[in-house]
């Protein structure tokens, strides 16, 4: 299977999205330029993690104009499998690909840290290898990682279990303090209305050699293994 | 070629000259090499080259001293970054350099643009940035200008490495009267590169372009290396900014360029401008290759209109690099810039006539015989004399400091010194820097070194920054060689053989007897210790005119120490891990108590001779250390540094904050000694393992000459410090001993967090 | 063609969490300006647009607004100044 | 006392460099817009300041901005409007 990573101007989670297929899985991964219209063949496409156009203005903004990014779209309208993380997750929202918005974390500081999540839909091409509300251990680094969305988003996007992880407390996060950016209803991750765009501010491609400290990002990558190629 | 004066111009006058930092000596030193007057732009391109910051007049003597090479040292320093082989054709470039002043006028620019700089140093090696650190001082956080500072620093730092992509991985932060008004900001970079594409910035090749690369020139900075003059050129002064913005957005275009045109095979050098911009960046590249060059500033890329040569040349706009291409490749060097929405422009070439020469169009500016520019340079040997006030504070002794009646209480101290921001966790500092970015960081910030693995091997590289400035105060030779011992140890408790320091010497002014003393005494004091541990020096820098208005900083030999770690499975954390384990000391307890942090925290005291140090015993010390990680015997590893006995154990306890560790230790073998000389005294070469083997560790060490003592047992879930000292029985909750030390310093912030979190959230990068 | 001068301001859509607005807010409390409340921290953009009127201006600069400079899900904007260069 | 509405503009310094706003002009000519040029993006901040009288706030808003809201070192501020709330 190929995973093919976007290279946008100021991606630095390209990278290791590329490693993370060919290490974890030893599928194939190639990079996608942002500038071309070619996806190469991916049949998984990540956004990855970095400051596109350095955030100016918007985390996001900017880059979802990119050539590539008509490509993508095109790709998740067929149903392709689309992963989009950190600012690849910003570039999806402003994208139109998922709905809401990432807002400046609430304590208006950039946050690194291994943070809990809760699955909370093990049901997804994206999770399948996860139970159900199943507590994982993934790393954050944003400074812009609050969810927002109006109320009638909120509840539709729960009530079709498009939230997939929230932040949860665990033994590293006090009950109080374990949402880490002012995410609205604790909300880390979403898929599309079709389920085929994931979009999380986690990085589960950070997370996939126990040696770096947590495997738990490595069932995402298995999972979209299993449902793509079956 | 005659050179002739612009129009516009000022005339050169002793004043004009005095304001270029320029002293007779070496204006007549000028005039002579030129056998004319010089013209302003001469001049300006003088003060900047023979500036301190560029020329290192005041050290450059002493720096020649120190020991540059082993087998494996592959760039000594001479070059933007020094370069040491680790196997199988790799090598890592590494680097340290201080932003301090712009820091102070302008934290989070200063600090933003220093990481740019340290960047930029390593990669025009041709190597990958894989790793950032830092060593910071600031005053006392009780001040709100010295938080507003700490904040925006950190903000910069962070901002700046996060958004190029690379983790920043270790330092440390030190807060102390002492650097009120003058903080210190020094940022380390660690790049990674196949030996074969080691990069040189040596100009070579008559008829090679020279080509500007990156961001334009604006008239940012030109104050920055040279002087501060606020009338120089008429109009737009009053406006010329002082500060330069960085923009790490550009930087991370900039770094993939450079590194693709290196293995491009289209260059032939490349050089970042960073102080004194193009000036220095030609004039080194031509001095290293001696060639020389010409360049004509009409062609160099611009922000504003109407920029003289002089603004040209002296800029320090951010995020730009001097290329020398081969002739007839610079097509593909504008296309592989291109292809990163940079631009490039040919301002240059260099030429078989041994000159350094600057036109406008037709007019020629500036021009100089070769590369005496760059080493005529005078250098100056000034009068070293320790200062008396040093000398008597030395001499005094600890032991007849009364102990205050709280102290009554040993556990009152020791959570006094956990909230002591100095000691206590930066977990707030390193939270906001994305560490774990490049999938490389084997352990973060928070350990006693990181340790970043090198992809494709089972190899990793151990990286730490260390100096305490009090210690070099009080003795500055010692304190020197504490600096050098403590980094290695520290690299060492991670499970790497120490090879190699980059360093950053912050002194005051040189030009005081007793600050030069200081300097001159520090660096042997490091000659000696890298000599001892075979670590030679492969570059570093140096900051003086570190002063504030009640005199010098502490003087600051910031060391930053490269080891290898030969195995991943040799990888060693300072947290206690299981229920069971002995606890054992590596060296010897001592009755010292000078220049420690219990005298200035609980005492406010900064007395007494810094603990003696046996460089002979730090180097055996960490041989049986490593031995004991590689024999597989060692569970857990951190050394006892600032706070003493007490604080090492209690951080080995609750450093994992998700996973507190109680412990029950026995020093009754010390009993004899001052209690809070064993407690809380700095003695150096000590380590605390923990081990499921008590036995095979304690005959390592006793092999190596090392002394060694189970000193008790880790109790998983005891939630309890149980210290026992003779009669002496002490009890304290882990939990309360971890609230203090992961809470100190996000208290204290809170106060005025929000004050910072305004002028700071709107900073440009976020 | 001529050259206008515009002025945009972009603000968090009311209702939602505006941390920097509160963050403003407490520290000029902290500073000792009690009287102040209800802070509200935007973008505030200036550009120069060659545009043949300045109606053409202000429907380029609405067409910018809509497509770049406000993220509609967050943000509403409002064009305060479009004046002749 | 009553309370007035202020706007105030924190803009970069001119001749800084001004990396957002360059950014932002370059998108907006990607996207079409050619006839943009020197966008400069700045921060828009709304209060409300309680005070004896318009001069009094106006007073208040530029210790406000001298103390806390620009950076000496690298912005300009202006006060926009003052108006009773
Ligand atoms: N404290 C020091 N010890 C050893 N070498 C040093 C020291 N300070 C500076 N150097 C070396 O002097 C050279 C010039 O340094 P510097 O001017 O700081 O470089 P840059 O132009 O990158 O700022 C470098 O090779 C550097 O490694
Ligand atoms: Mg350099």
């Amino acid at each position: 299977m190929k995973f093919g990573i976007v290279t946008f101007p100021g991606s630095n989670g390209d990278y290791d999205a590329y490693r993370a297929p060919i290490d974890a899985l030893a599928e194939e991964s190639v990079y996608l330029w942002h500038k071309d219209h070619d996806l190469q063949g991916a049949d998984v496409v990540i956004l990855p993690g970095g400051f596109s156009y350095g955030d100016y203005l918007r985390p996001g903004a900017i880059a979802r104009f990119s050539p590539i990014m008509q490509e993508v779209t095109a790709h998740a309208r067929r149903g392709g499998p689309v992963l989009a993380i950190c600012n690849g997750f910003q570039i999806a929202c402003e994208a139109g690909l998922l709905p809401g918005a990432l807002q400046r974390n609430a304590s208006l500081k950039f946050v690194c840290a291994p943070i809990a999540l809760r699955v909370e839909n093990a049901d997804t091409i994206f999770t399948s290898r996860y139970d159900a509300r199943q507590l994982i251990t993934v790393p954050i680094a944003h400074g812009d990682g609050r969810y927002s969305a109006d109320e009638e988003t909120l509840d539709r996007l729960e009530g079709e279990g498009q939230v997939v992880f929230r932040y949860a407390p665990d033994r590293l996060q006090a009950a109080e303090a374990y949402n880490p950016n002012g995410s609205m209803r604790d909300i880390a991750g979403i898929v599309s209305t079709e389920g085929n765009v994931l979009g999380m501010m986690p990085h589960p491609e950070r997370a996939v050699d126990p040696v770096l400290g947590s495997a738990d990002g490595l069932a995402l990558f298995e999972s979209i293994l299993q449902r793509v190629a079956a | 070629m005659t050179v002739t004066a612009r129009p516009g111009d000022p005339t050169i006058t002793p004043a004009l000259v005095a304001e270029h930092g320029l002293t007779t000596d070496e204006y007549d030193r000028l005039v002579a090499m030129l056998g004319r007057t010089p013209t302003f732009t001469e001049l300006g391109i003088v003060s900047a080259l023979w500036s301190e910051h560029c020329s290192y007049k005041h050290s450059r003597p002493l720096l020649k001293t120190l020991p540059t090479k082993a087998p494996y040292v592959l760039q000594g320093p001479g070059e933007n970054a020094g370069v040491i082989a680790i196997g199988d054709g790799l090598a890592v470039a590494f680097k340290i350099e201080s932003h301090n002043h712009p820091s102070a006028v302008e934290p989070y620019q200063g600090a933003a643009t220093g990481v740019g700089g340290i960047l930029r140093d390593v990669f025009t090696m041709g190597a990958r940035p894989i790793a950032l650190l830092n060593s910071l001082r600031f005053g006392s956080l009780d001040s709100a200008r010295v938080r507003y500072l700490f904040a925006g620093v950190v903000k910069g730092i962070g901002d700046y490495g996060n958004c190029v992509g690379i983790p920043t991985v270790a330092g440390e932060v030190v807060f102390d009267p002492a650097y009120e008004g003058n903080p210190l900001v020094n940022a380390m970079c660690v790049g990674l590169l196949k030996e074969e594409e080691l990069m040189r910035a040596v100009a070579e090749g008559v008829g090679n372009p020279i080509i500007a690369v990156g961001a334009r020139t604006g008239r940012d900075g030109i104050h920055g290396a040279s002087f501060a003059s606020e009338d120089l050129s008429e109009a737009s002064d009053a406006k010329r900014p002082r500060v330069q913005v960085g923009d790490p957005f550009t930087e991370k275009l900039l770094l993939e360029a450079s590194l693709e045109l290196i293995r491009s095979g289209h260059i032939v050098a490349i050089q970042d401008m960073g102080a004194a911009g193009l000036t220095s960046s030609s004039a080194e590249m031509a001095a290293r290759g001696d060639v020389g060059v010409v360049i004509d500033t009409l062609k160099v890329p611009a922000r504003e209109e109407g920029m003289t040569p002089y603004e040209l040349l002296l800029s320090e706009s951010q995020e730009r690099m001097l290329v020398v291409a081969k002739a007839g490749h610079e097509e593909e060097v504008v296309g592989i810039l291109q292809k990163w929405d940079l631009t490039a422009a040919v301002i240059g070439e260099v030429i078989a006539e041994p000159v350094y020469r600057v036109v406008e169009g037709d007019r020629v500016v500036a021009e100089f015989p070769g590369i005496r520019l760059v080493t005529d340079c005078p250098t100056y040997e000034p009068e070293a004399r320790e200062s008396a006030d040093v000398k008597s504070r030395r001499a005094r002794d600890p032991h007849a400091i009364p102990e205050r009646a709280e102290e009554a209480d040993p556990l009152w101290t020791l959570e006094r010194l956990l909230l002591s921001p100095t000691i206590a966790s930066k977990r707030w500092v390193y939270q906001q820097y994305d560490h774990t970015v490049r999938t490389g960081t084997v352990i973060g910030p928070g350990g006693d070194a990181a340790v970043v693995r090198i992809r494709g091997t089972d190899r990793a590289i151990a990286l730490k920054t260390d100096c305490n400035g009090r210690y070099v105060f009080l003795d500055p030779r010692v304190g020197a060689q504490i600096a050098v011992a403590e980094a290695a140890r520290n690299v060492a408790c991670v499970g790497g053989r120490p090879m190699a320091i980059t360093n950053n010497l912050n002194f005051g002014n040189p030009k005081k007897p007793e600050v030069y003393h200081q300097l001159r005494e520090a660096v042997a004091g490091m000659r000696e210790a890298c000599e001892a541990l075979g670590t030679p020096v492969t570059g570093g820098n140096v900051s003086l005119y570190n002063e504030n208005p009640t005199g010098a900083v502490y003087p600051t030999p910031v060391i930053g120490m490269v080891g290898l770690v030969e195995s991943l499975a040799h990888v060693t954390r300072a947290a206690f891990t299981t229920d069971g384990d002995a606890i054992v000391l590596l060296g010897d307890n001592t009755d010292e108590l000078g220049g420690s942090e219990y005298l200035q925290r609980i005492h406010d005291e900064v007395i007494g001779a810094p603990p003696r140090i046996d460089l002979r015993a730090e180097q055996a010390l960490i041989d049986v250390l490593l031995e004991a990680i590689r024999a597989g015997t060692v569970r857990s590893a951190h050394d006892v540094s600032d706070g003493g006995l007490a604080v090492a154990i209690a951080e080995c306890m609750m450093m994992d904050r998700g996973r507190l560790m109680g412990a029950q230790v026995d020093l009754s073998p010390w009993k004899a000694l001052p209690l809070r000389a064993l407690l809380f005294g700095e003695a150096q070469g000590r380590v605390i393992v923990s081990t499921p083997d008590a036995a095979a560790v304690l005959a390592i060490a006793s092999r190596g000459g090392v002394k060694a003592t189970a000193i008790g047992t880790v109790r998983a879930s005891s939630g309890l410090l149980e210290m026992t000292i003779g009669s002496r029985k002490l009890r304290a909750s882990v939990g309360s001993l971890a609230d203090a030390y992961h809470e100190a310093i996000p208290r204290i912030m809170q106060r005025t967090a929000s004050a910072q979190d305004v002028a700071l959230a709107s900073d440009s990068v976020v | 063609m001529s050259r206008f001068k515009v002025a945009v301001q972009v603000v968090p859509r009311r209702g939602l969490l505006d941390p920097q607005g509160k963050a403003v807010a407490d520290a000029l409390h902290t500073l000792g300006f009690g009287g102040v409340s209800s802070v509200h921290v935007g973008r505030h953009l200036v550009l120069d647009v060659d545009a043949s009127s300045e109606a053409d201006a202000r429907k380029l600069t609405r067409q910018m607004c809509e497509r770049l400079l406000a993220n509609p899900v967050t943000e509403d904007f409002e064009i305060a100044t479009v004046a002749p260069a």
